[in-house]
């Protein structure tokens, strides 16, 4: 195969795949080192923030990236208050209660989601944008910004999360609450501040699925398992991981055709995370063992 | 009984046990000092199984243990305590004591569906043996409280419990008087005592408190750094400078 | 009152393809209250249940549906695997007719039914067959297949396959894919690697057939693509525009008369529906047969199954869609009648399936039209 | 005639429950005692529910079989096999902690869930395998229903005693213990990799049986019903539900939950008709929210896990 | 003087059971009080109702004359009160210099001093400041935990059982530093198993048992005390 082709077939949707999958795994990443358990509504969330963005386009008539900034907003109090209405006062809780509180919300958002917007399958530009071609290499506008916002987005949270005094007490309170709070920590605010963030990255990944595809009601829902994997892959807690899993599980999807039957496409993230977990348990980059 | 030879426990690079070698003999209870963080505790996890070392050997009563399993090392009758509680903390404190002795008949799921009768013998023997042991240590009110409430010296408490639980040959007790009372705590040296002349346990007994090893230590071994420092009686051990200097401070030198 | 039961997977999988289905279907139950209602003037009263495409809800829904509604007759469920469970465990042994409009697996022929399983979808085989044969007709002798790894989508493409290959055709690819992936341009690379310049597609049209199709286009990976009837809706025009969709073909069944399927397009429309949607006709013919068939046993749920065969067998007085008034009166006078339906004539055989008559559609100013006959 | 409908109904539920039952108690074994957090009981429902389909269903072209078993026969299969597939599985997954085992699990689910749609050979893939013989098939609907919820009530009261009997035993304190921690257990002396394995598979052989009797009932098995939503995520809300850790608790987790699904459907039924697409989403919100109620008024599960070994209770 | 930290009488417990069953206490500026009894006395329980960990259900608990029962912790560390918890009172996940950093964490402006100071006093520390901290051995944990509480500058500082798996040469160091944190004007409650040394050098005592005061008095007087040295200090 030329190399040319396996970089505009396989490797950069790959890549544009992947970006998607590292958004909503950084996510998941995150609540699982600060909140403590598997967010499963993670998905239908992307959802609801894909098709703000929707509607921000077709009732507000903004330009699509303009939609962007104001899904993740939206998304972001959404998720601070869907925290604050069902997962707040079972903090105390074992894990698990969470784990399926949060079940039951992403059949919540999916069914709201399914009676405002209906079920349809929608997108933000009607018609079809082809790649343009940069010396061979074939790449549409939209993957570029899909990209790039990820790694913009990516890096200020990191930033944030290593320099600023908010982003080490979330670190704290993901590592002792107690002591967290015994140092003068609200955790009221720093859950407050993971979900804004959370629920704004969310908002990211479906916009950006969206727009490289279609919307539909099940889209995040559908996202969810490599999502997890992805954040397995690099390391519970760990951003950079995310990233790196939520890439490598996209390409190695797109990959995965050239080598397996494409029915089994969907296993490949799974089969990357075994295989990884069996040499190294604890994901990529070392992350916590919760 | 216990012998380490040229032991190495490596964290990335850094070696917290570093080419120690040592012995505890049959019948002795074998202090061991040293300041925090000379690899005590680690060395401990090492001998009970908990870790696998980066190289040398552990052999106990001829045998080379290096690589066995940490269970198997229990039903040789090797038993550890751990520094930090370890209780199991949504059991019972009567549960944490019977769940300790090996082979028992209900542990095995064909026994329990078909063998009731011999199952809940075994029970009423484990449970009366708790109570005792639940009598001495003055936790027979908490009997059934879960563990994870009990206080930080009850803990302690529970730890040295399990070990009295088995028949054990060699136990490993690593600092069972930080946080425990003193009053009571004298009460457990004389328990040690008797366990080690009458049912002739050996014990190897990691602590910083200096009375605890002067009344009950023979031989006592002082590490520093991963590796033994000086190893002879307590009173030798103590006078001596690196030890001083290292480990007890002037003040509490002169007075222990 | 009469009740029949409408069983779909309202949620879940399909989730996206079963409002308009139900709607259509809904259409017909309608049509019968304005005419007159059922029998001695009743209503009749359809009752939603959520089949969810799995075993599991389709069981839950079918026995509510007959234990506590007490339908008459069920139109659904909409998945194969959701009849099948549905009918085995629930309708067969109670003794209701169930019609699927969508369950296209040849295990529903199997099934050991007592003749109370009927589909007014042809089974796969009688599609994918005849679309093979009408595209190589065309000249069209090297294509890929892209099938959706279900029941639907293997079913079609196994046929398709046969008959292409056994009249002299060439598969150059032959892949399945998992639905709801954000990205299939690995899928079409290797298919397009077999050099063929046609693109046949086996998946839903709202589904990851859009996505497919959209990826495909947007690459210049074929020049040509066909769809089977889940192709034929109206999402690929509306995302897509029409005027990319200029080479693009699908395969849908119609009534040998094909007034009907006009007849059923207005009709449709006046309520608000888009006749283009998936299965839509089919969803339509069930219900609609199955209130004739209550009509002719005169409410009595056993003689239901005997009805059905008796007013679609091809022979008596053509009823149209939406002519429940004329059927009401002749059934009344005992004049035998026969149900031609905007998804074929529905002369069932004797495993209560139906052969289907296809015509290929393509787009044409934003709306589908028939391209060519398919035989 | 409406009360026998709705008595027809209660068959039907009553029936489910009981196979939901067998897979919450699997689940409690795993997740409730040992602390295994199993994701992936698709996987084992799966294996269970063809590996009896495939021994017992007559000739079938394009597929192994025609090994045309007695059901019975078929059953015992069942929780073999899964057992089998638990075997390697546990071996390999168990070694991760929680959140990992969970995803790993999942993933495992996953790929048998794909080999179960694309494998014509073995499962006659997307298709499904037909015509599994169900006993008391044969009997009028309302006999035939009562004679098939005997037996699966039968069996799960069995499994209950077992399980009950073995969780009130030392193998059940010293699996807790194991949960708690597992570094303090392996130093008193517990083989925990072996335990936690014997869990995993006695768990996922339930599950397997769950599946089996699932087959049987709807005398078909097609890859819809392993759907993670359905043949997973739903045990786990039955067991939270209803106290993991508490047999009795998991089944009842069971009833409630079918309970709430039913009655969801019976209040979107007020709708109008017009919308009675919409109340299907609704409903879906409905079951959302009384998720959320039930969790909010008993996060422990209706039934707790009870404070095992109170040295009251001696006569053990 | 009036009291800076002022328990008057409270009552509560974890669950619905009361552990304390009307523990009183006080601490005046500049003054070093030890907290003995047995195991289970309740003395971790009465530090963790001062910082509102606990359901107190009667008494009340006063900051320099100000309300501060049943407040959340944070709000409490705000008042000027630090807290060494008996366990678990380090973030494991972090290195031990974050550690310092969150002990900081109310405080704005330049931290440079703060941590000098910290790591002067433990230059073990200072080695391992890149080390996580839960890996760190268990007398290392506990000078990260203290040195967690000096860098907030407090005006009450609360420890539990600080020497506790000290070496002998550390336990010392550690009752040093309370002397000189003392003599900053910092007011020091401290639980201490070591209780004989920790009388000592404190100014007063208070003797728990079973969740409520049994003696209290100078240290010396405690010391002095038959009873108290019979059944709460070793003889
Ligand atoms: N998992 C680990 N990773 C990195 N370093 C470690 C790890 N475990 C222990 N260490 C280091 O090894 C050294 C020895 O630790 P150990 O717990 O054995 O000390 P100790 O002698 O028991 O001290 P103490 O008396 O304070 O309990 C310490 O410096 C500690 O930081
Ligand atoms: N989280 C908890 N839930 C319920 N009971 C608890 C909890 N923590 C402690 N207790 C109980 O409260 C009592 C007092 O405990 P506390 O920790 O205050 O004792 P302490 O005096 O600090 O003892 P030690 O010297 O051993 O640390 C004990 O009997 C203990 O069982
Ligand atoms: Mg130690
Ligand atoms: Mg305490």
């Amino acid at each position: 195969m030329e190399f040319l082709e396996l970089l505009n077939f396989y490797i950069i949707p790959g890549l544009v795949l992947g970006s998607i999958y590292a958004l909503g795994a950084v996510g998941i990443t995150l609540v699982f080192a600060i909140l403590r358990y598997a967010h499963l509504a993670h998905g239908d969330i992307a959802t609801l923030g894909a098709f703000v963005a929707f509607a921000a386009v077709t009732l507000l008539g903004l330009p699509v990236y303009a939609a962007l900034p104001v899904a993740m907003v939206v998304t972001a109090f959404a998720a601070v208050g869907i925290d604050k209405l069902f997962y707040d006062y079972l903090r105390e809780r074992p894990r698990i209660v969470t784990v399926m509180a949060s079940l039951g919300v992403a059949l919540m958002v999916r069914s709201l989601v399914q009676v405002i917007w209906g079920v349809d399958a929608e997108s933000y530009i009607r018609g079809i944008a082809r790649p343009e071609n940069w010396w061979g290499i074939r790449l549409k506008d939209r993957e570029i910004v899909t990209i790039l916002t990820m790694i913009g987005l990516v890096l200020a949270l990191q930033l944030f999360l290593m320099k600023t005094k908010w982003g080490k007490a979330m670190r704290a309170m993901s590592d002792n609450p107690n002591l967290a709070l015994l140092s003068g920590v609200d955790n009221g605010k720093v859950v407050f501040l993971t979900w804004l963030i959370v629920g704004g990255l969310c908002a990211a990944s479906g916009f950006f699925l969206g727009l490289n595809t279609e919307l539909k009601s099940m889209m995040g829902w559908q996202m969810l398992l490599p999502m997890f994997a992805a954040a397995i892959l690099g390391g519970v807690g760990r951003i950079e991981g995310a990233v790196l899993g939520g890439l490598i599980v996209g390409v190695a999807e797109e990959v995965s055709v050239i080598f397996i039957p494409s029915e089994y496409k969907a296993a490949m993230a799974f089969v990357i995370l075994l295989l990884m977990l069996l040499l190294r348990p604890t994901g990529l980059l070392r992350g916590k063992v919760l | 009984m216990l012998e380490v030879e040229n032991l190495v426990m490596e964290y990335g690079g850094f070696r917290a046990v570093d080419r120690c070698t040592l012995t505890a003999e049959e019948g002795h209870i074998t202090g061991l000092i040293g300041p925090n963080g000379a690899g005590k505790t680690t060395l401990f996890n090492l001998i009970a199984g908990a870790i696998e070392p980066t190289s040398g050997r552990i052999r106990y009563m001829g045998e080379d243990i290096t690589h066995l399993s940490a269970d198997k090392r229990f039903h040789k009758g090797l038993v550890r305590t751990f520094q930090i509680p370890h209780e199991f903390h949504r059991l019972t404190v009567l549960e944490n004591l019977m769940m300790v002795p090996g082979h028992q008949a209900g542990e095995s799921l064909f026994a329990n569906w078909f063998a009731w009768g011999k199952v809940a013998g075994d029970e009423r023997e484990t449970e009366r043996r708790a109570w005792e042991t639940l009598e001495f240590l003055e936790l027979t009110h908490v009997a059934d409280e879960r563990a994870g409430n009990l206080s930080g010296g009850q803990k302690k408490l529970l730890e040295l419990g399990r070990t009295m639980m088995t028949d054990a040959r060699l136990v490993l007790l690593d600092e069972p008087a930080a946080g425990v009372n003193r009053t009571l705590l004298r009460k457990l040296e004389e328990k040690i005592a008797i366990l080690n002349k009458e049912r002739g346990y050996t014990f190897i007994l990691i602590e910083h408190d200096m009375e605890m090893i002067e009344k009950l230590c023979h031989p006592v071994i002082c590490m520093a750094e991963g590796t033994v420092l000086i190893e002879g009686d307590f009173q030798t051990v103590r006078s001596d400078p690196r030890v001083l200097e290292a480990y007890l401070g002037e003040t509490v030198g002169d007075a222990a | 009152d009469v009740k029949i039961g409408l069983l779909g997977g309202v949620s879940g999988p399909i989730a996206a393809m079963a409002p308009a289905m139900i709607d259509a279907a809904q259409l017909a139950v309608q049509q019968v209250n304005d005419q007159g209602g059922i029998l001695k003037g009743e209503k009749l009263i359809p009752v939603v249940g959520d089949s969810a495409c799995n075993p599991q809800n389709a069981t839950d829904a079918a026995t509510k549906a007959v234990n506590i509604e007490g339908v008459v007759a069920i139109v659904g469920p909409h998945c194969s695997g959701a009849v099948l469970a549905a009918a085995n465990s629930v309708a067969v042994p109670a003794g209701v007719v169930i019609i699927t409009p969508s369950g296209t697996s040849p295990e529903i022929s199997k099934l050991d039914d007592k003749d109370l399983v009927f589909r007014t979808v042809p089974s796969d085989d009688f599609q994918g067959r005849a679309l093979a044969r009408t595209l190589l007709e065309r000249g069209t002798n090297k294509v890929a297949v892209a099938y959706l790894n279900n029941d639907y989508g293997k079913g079609l493409a196994e046929a398709f396959k046969a008959e292409f290959e056994d009249k002299g055709g060439d598969i150059a690819g032959f892949a399945a894919h998992e639905e709801g992936k954000a990205s299939y341009r690995s899928d079409l690379a290797e298919l397009a690697n077999g050099g063929a310049d046609t693109l046949v597609i086996f998946d839903y049209g709202d589904g990851a057939g859009l996505t497919m199709l959209r990826q495909a286009l947007e690459n210049g990976f074929f020049e040509n693509f066909v769809g089977g009837d889940g192709m034929k809706s109206d999402a690929p025009i509306a995302e897509l525009g029409a005027e990319n969709l200029t080479t693009f073909t699908a395969s849908s069944p119609v009534g040998a008369k094909s007034d009907a399927l006009d007849v059923f397009n207005e009709a449709f429309k006046e309520v608000g529906g888009d006749p283009d949607a998936i299965f839509v006709t089919t969803s339509y013919d069930a219900a609609f047969l199955a209130a004739l068939a209550i009509e002719k046993a005169g409410g009595d749920k056993a003689k239901v199954a005997e009805a059905l065969r008796s007013v679609s067998d091809g022979k008596g007085e053509v009823i149209l869609p939406g002519e429940w008034k004329k059927a009401k009166e002749l059934i009344a006078a005992g004049t035998d009648i026969d149900y031609k339906g905007a998804a074929g004539d529905h002369d069932f055989d004797e495993l209560g399936d139906v052969p289907g008559v296809y015509a290929l559609f393509k787009v044409q100013d934003g709306a589908f039209v028939v391209d060519t006959e398919m035989k | 005639m409406e009360w026998i409908g709705l008595l027809n109904y209660a068959v039907f539920m009553a029936i489910f429950i009981c196979i939901y039952g067998l897979l919450a108690l699997g689940l409690n074994i795993q997740w409730g005692f040992t602390g295994l957090f199993n994701a992936g009981i698709a996987g084992f429902f799966a294996v269970g529910a063809y590996a009896s389909a495939i021994l017992t269903t007559p000739e079938a072209a394009g597929r192994i079989g025609g090994f045309d078993l007695p059901v019975p026969v078929g059953w015992a299969g069942a929780m073999v096999l899964a057992a089998a597939i638990a075997w390697p599985i546990g071996k390999i997954c168990l070694r991760f902690r929680s959140d990992y085992l969970a995803i790993a699990t999942i993933g495992v689910a996953e790929i048998i869930r794909l080999v179960v749609k694309s494998e014509d050979w073995l499962t006659n893939s997307a298709r499904g395998v037909t015509n599994i013989p169900r006993p008391f098939g044969d009997l009028p609907y309302v006999q035939s229903q009562l004679a098939y919820l005997a037996l699966v009530g039968g069996i799960l009261l069995v499994v209950y005693l077992l399980v009950e009997r073995q969780i009130a035993a030392p193998w059940g304190r010293m699996m807790r213990a194991i949960r708690d921690n597992e570094l303090a257990a392996r130093a008193m002396g517990k083989d925990v990799p072996f335990r936690r394995l014997e869990a995993f598979i006695f768990g996922a052989a339930l599950m397997g049986l769950g599946g089996a009797l699932f087959a049987h009932l709807n005398r078909a098995i097609t890859p819809e019903a392993i759907d993670p939503m359905v043949a997973t995520f739903l045990v786990w809300i039955m067991l939270i539900l209803g106290g993991s850790g508490n047999n009795r608790g998991a089944i009842l987790g069971v009833a409630v939950v079918w309970v709430i699904w039913s009655f969801s459907e019976i209040l979107t039924d007020q709708f109008p008709p017009e919308i009675a697409i919409k109340a299907k989403y609704i409903r879906i919100f409905l079951i959302g929210l009384m998720l959320q109620l039930v969790l909010r008024f008993r996060p422990e599960g209706i039934l707790p896990e009870p404070q095992r070994g109170v040295s009251g209770k001696k006569d053990l | 003087m009036s009291p800076l930290l002022d328990m008057r009488e409270v009552r509560g417990g974890y669950g619905d059971a009361d552990i304390l069953q009307g523990v009183s206490l006080n601490v005046a500026p500049g003054e070093i009080v030890a907290i003995v009894g047995p195991n289970g006395a309740g003395k971790s329980t009465a530090m963790k109702a001062i910082f509102g960990l606990l359901h107190v259900r009667g008494g009340k608990i006063t900051i320099d004359g100000k309300d501060i029962t049943g407040l959340k912790p944070n709000l409490i560390v705000q008042a000027g009160v630090c807290y060494v918890p008996q366990v678990d009172n380090i973030f494991r996940e972090m290195t031990v210099h974050e550690n310092l950093e969150m002990g900081a964490f109310l405080r704005s402006g330049d931290q440079t001093r703060a941590y000098d100071r910290v790591y002067g006093l433990f230059p073990d520390l200072k080695e391992r400041r890149k080390t996580l901290a839960g890996n760190l051995s268990g007398g290392q944990r506990q000078m990260v935990a203290m040195g967690r509480a000096l860098m907030l500058d407090p005006k009450v500082l609360l420890l539990d059982e600080p020497t506790a798996g000290l070496s002998p040469r550390y336990m010392e160091q550690i009752f040093q530093i309370c002397r000189d944190v003392r003599d900053d004007g910092v007011a020091l409650l401290l639980v201490e198993q070591h209780a004989k040394q920790a009388l000592a050098f404190s100014d007063r005592g208070y003797v728990l048992a079973s969740g409520a005061n049994r003696h209290e008095g100078t240290g010396a007087e405690l010391l002095a005390d038959r009873e108290v040295a019979e059944m709460f200090l070793g003889g």
